[in-house]
């Protein structure tokens, strides 16, 4: 399995359809503990990095992930924008003068992506945040290297995501309600589940959806 | 939802268009941005103050965007925080070389974004110093945690940091009396209505017919408890016992108030809570310096209000009293 | 009903006492009447000017009581003109022996109590004058009926008659600038929602979850018709157009331009539609001078605007740049 | 038939209780084509009105009817305030020095109120006013003079006001609503009514309600 530029925007055309058609369903979740703008940051900026993306040649992974990120940047805001465009931007140097990755080396990029989320919004595990989808995923993909079976990734984002069901929100929005943040699963976590299911879609070489 | 609105996906930027249209003199905006900046900035010689966050708090801070107050703001999406290349150009435009203080309120989102944009202004070589306010004392304060939110409370540190750079201090000096005015203020509010993002389209939460929700933020996150309505006695009590408490106020301490519409509640209202403020404030001879009554920081339309505490020493007090021209706050 | 209230018969009163327990240095309040009344009147050599009606309308119009605007606002109940006595002890405690000009809004009641007001004042050889704003053009003008309403365009009234009788103008001049600006004020409104007068506990009518009302008063009387819900921009141009055209503005004429507020409107909202305003002004080359925006004349928590227009001369001009410091309107 | 100063006392007891019982119904009436507080208005003043006379000993009906007039203006105020106050307050000079009145005497007592009225309102019969139960029932009471049967004015001061629903309004705040205002009882009509009507119970020797 390999990871290159076609699949790379493949993979975003997928998780921006999943956006896009969950927007409603990711702005409940956030209005349940947040302020429920976060279908509404998602939507916005994905749909912004694919107008961009679309009709665009990449040289190399490393320029498409840069201008990912700083599409997101530029235009999701509030604190899913920062953190996506970070995901993103940290990842792009393991990229450099790339066409094409193993698996291995995307996990590494996606290390440094957790490491840069981490270091930005200073979750830790159990905090109720996307951490709490990424941590274990990507964790999970350093350990597979190479032989990472898709379908467990996307079971892992799966199971990850409505853990945070349970969990009480120490870091975001969500934090304020202290114990009735419990019950709800973190909108940011859901779109980060959206991100790695749209990835391991595009490992196994389709794209259809859940 | 019936909003008073064209197209729920361009509120913040025709909003922006009509205050610059309403007043030219006063209010400049940056080109393909979201950011209003005073119609002299770059102001010489003077650090620049920037703030901002998400829309739907009006007049927070555009309002607050003048003469003793701040250079520039920065308008988010509705309730979103604004992006960090966003607060750069506002950093970019109202440096004069002596630096530009950040003043944030404390929301994940607003805290990340700002960072940002710091680290991108000080690539460039512009002097970047930030305060995070956090003046909301219905959310625990933990280093754990996100923290308290900020909310009213920072209109007091935008004219206070404000007063201080009109009048030549150093980023330095001015970022230590933004902070000492966060340390000494603190605010708690409540809501006996939700509001709708119009682009959401519905509301953010929902009250029963006697229900209202003490603690409540600005953006309708929950606070401490959902309760029956109940007067408007009883509410200044709870809210003002909580901040006095938080701030340690002591008999003859000199403060200042700020009674805070939050959209919807009429001037009428807040004078009501305010008359009960006064008495209780009196009792505990606690002497008000100044009190403001009025919508500085709204959630949209939300009906609800919040009051703010400012304990205040000499410095704090000249420097409220000094000179502010701005469109919502004038001395 | 859910208001921040104590006793929904003691709204005024207690609203009155919290405004003097905010605002010391500004506002006095005259004992066992609902008087404000600057802090220093009555003011020596000039002439005093009081205004007022039923209170819910705040900031109007106890907020434009200062420096270069009003000496005295009386209140009455919620939407109920105050009665003769309240009125009489206004002009008694701001005449300073110039004499006392009544702004009273053309409704029935207010123009009855003031009428009785100014026989009293005048049986006790106080020189009194009155002038009557009827700036709401949703209403048809007739020597036949009550006439056309005084709203928001008052405001403009209190300010520019304030600022002649603050540089010594003599009552027939404060009475006749006044007039010169009803002559040359009109405004229309609409309204999303209604209000509730805190006494009565259910809102004065209804709109559908789609319906919105234009030309509606600022004590929820209807206006001209209902719709379904419109765009700003298309409002704004209902609005605007019918204003222009019964002021008979031409190219090149100057105006002012007032975005007002019924309550629960966001400011967001208000700068939508002053976008568009602006724009349809300069589309048919009228020069805006001056635009102000924000709540001037509410009605309670009712969600709706206003928006009025007041074509200048440089006599106009000067007198409405010249210096107020009021609450609620400061130049 | 005599009016004298119990008299002229029991009406207003008996035309208080009655609006503070219909309180909520003239609210409803002004509600409809109007700003909705003359019930409040009402019965904040005749309470008021109750409060000042009812265990004060009154020399003469003029007395009495000017510290009712008095009342009445400082408390009711809107439009409904100066025109209650005003009725009464002219109403007075022709009492001086009377402790009992006849009825020609009351009757041109009410004519002096409905012409402070008309002056005080500039309104017109028609225009969809109080004075459109006033000038009818003043009329008939300055015809039948002595003679008066107090139920005849009773039914008249019924039938006026209901006429008041197929009129436009032209003065008072129903005006704004022109047309529309057609259709709905004049509050001011109802509470002048029921003004009559207790009178008229008075005059009866009874206080019995509607
Ligand atoms: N400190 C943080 N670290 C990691 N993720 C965070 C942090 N704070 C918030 N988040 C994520 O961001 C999501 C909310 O994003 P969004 O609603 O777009 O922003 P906002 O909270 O500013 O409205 C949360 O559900 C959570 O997953
Ligand atoms: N010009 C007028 N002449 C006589 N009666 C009037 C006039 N204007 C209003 N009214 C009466 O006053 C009544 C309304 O009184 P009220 O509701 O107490 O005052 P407001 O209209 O100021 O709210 C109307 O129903 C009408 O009968
Ligand atoms: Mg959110
Ligand atoms: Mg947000
Ligand atoms: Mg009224
Ligand atoms: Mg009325």
């Amino acid at each position: 399995m390999e990871f290159d530029v076609p699949k790379a925007k493949h993979w975003i055309k997928i998780l921006n359809s999943k956006i896009q058609v969950q927007k409603n369903y990711l702005t409940d979740l956030d209005l349940a503990i947040g302020d429920g703008d976060h279908g509404l940051n998602m939507a916005r900026g994905f749909q912004e990095v694919i107008n961009k993306i679309e009709n665009k040649e990449y040289p190399d992974l490393s320029t498409l992930f840069k201008e990912i990120g700083m599409t997101i940047l530029s235009k999701v805001g509030g604190a899913s924008g920062p953190l996506y465009g970070t995901a993103f931007i940290k990842a792009s140097p393991i990229f450099q003068n790339k066409e094409s990755i193993t698996i291995s080396e995307l996990a590494q990029a996606f290390n440094a992506s957790l490491e840069g989320l981490k270091l930005r919004g200073r979750a830790q595990i159990g905090d109720k945040t996307m951490i709490d989808v990424w941590e274990p995923v990507v964790t999970f993909m350093m350990e597979q290297g190479d032989s990472l079976r898709p379908n467990d990734l996307a079971q892992l984002a799966e199971k990850t995501k409505e853990a945070t069901k349970n969990l009480e929100a120490k870091k975001g929005r969500a934090a304020y309600l202290g114990k009735r943040s419990i019950g709800h699963i973190d909108p940011g976590a859901a779109s980060s589940c959206y991100l790695f299911k749209a990835l391991a879609n595009v490992l196994e070489g389709e794209d259809c959806d859940e | 939802m019936k909003k008073l609105i064209n197209d729920a996906n361009t509120v913040v930027q025709e909003m922006l268009e009509g205050m610059v249209a309403a007043h030219p003199h006063r209010l400049k905006l940056i080109q393909n941005t979201t950011v209003l900046v005073r119609a002299d900035a770059p102001v010489k010689g003077k650090v620049g103050l920037v703030s901002g966050g998400g829309s739907g708090h009006e007049p927070s801070h555009a309002g607050y965007v003048g003469v003793g107050m701040l250079d520039a703001a920065v308008s988010g999406e509705v309730f979103t925080s604004p992006t960090p290349d966003q607060v750069f150009e506002a950093i970019k435009a109202v440096d004069s070389g002596s630096g530009v203080l950040l003043i944030i309120k404390n929301y994940t989102g607003d805290v990340m974004n700002f960072e940002m944009a710091a680290e991108l202004a000080e690539a460039e070589g512009i002097n970047v110093a930030k305060v995070i306010v956090n003046d909301d004392v219905a959310v625990e304060n933990s280093t754990y945690t996100t923290g308290r939110r900020g909310i009213a409370g920072t209109v007091l540190v935008h004219k206070i940091a404000g007063a201080a750079a009109e009048r030549g201090a150093s980023l330095e000096e001015v970022e230590a009396i933004a902070n000492k005015v966060i340390n000494n203020v603190r605010s708690m509010g409540m809501a006996l209505t939700p509001c709708t993002i119009p682009a959401v389209g519905k509301p953010g939460f929902s009250l029963g017919e006697n229900e209202i929700e003490i603690g409540m933020g600005i953006h309708g996150e929950p606070g401490i408890e959902k309760t029956s309505i109940q007067t408007a006695n009883s509410i200044a009590e709870t809210l003002l016992t909580k901040v006095l408490d938080d701030l340690n106020i002591k008999q003859n301490d000199k403060v200042a108030i700020l009674i805070n519409g939050l959209g919807a509640t009429p001037l009428m209202e807040l004078y009501i809570l305010n008359k009960k403020v006064a008495s209780i404030l009196d009792e505990q001879h606690v002497e008000i310096y100044d009190t403001f009554v009025g919508e500085f920081m709204t959630a949209l339309e939300m009906a609800g209000c919040s009051i703010s505490v400012l304990k205040l020493d000499q410095q704090l007090m000249e420097l409220l009293d000094s000179h502010a021209d701005t469109l919502a706050f004038k001395r």
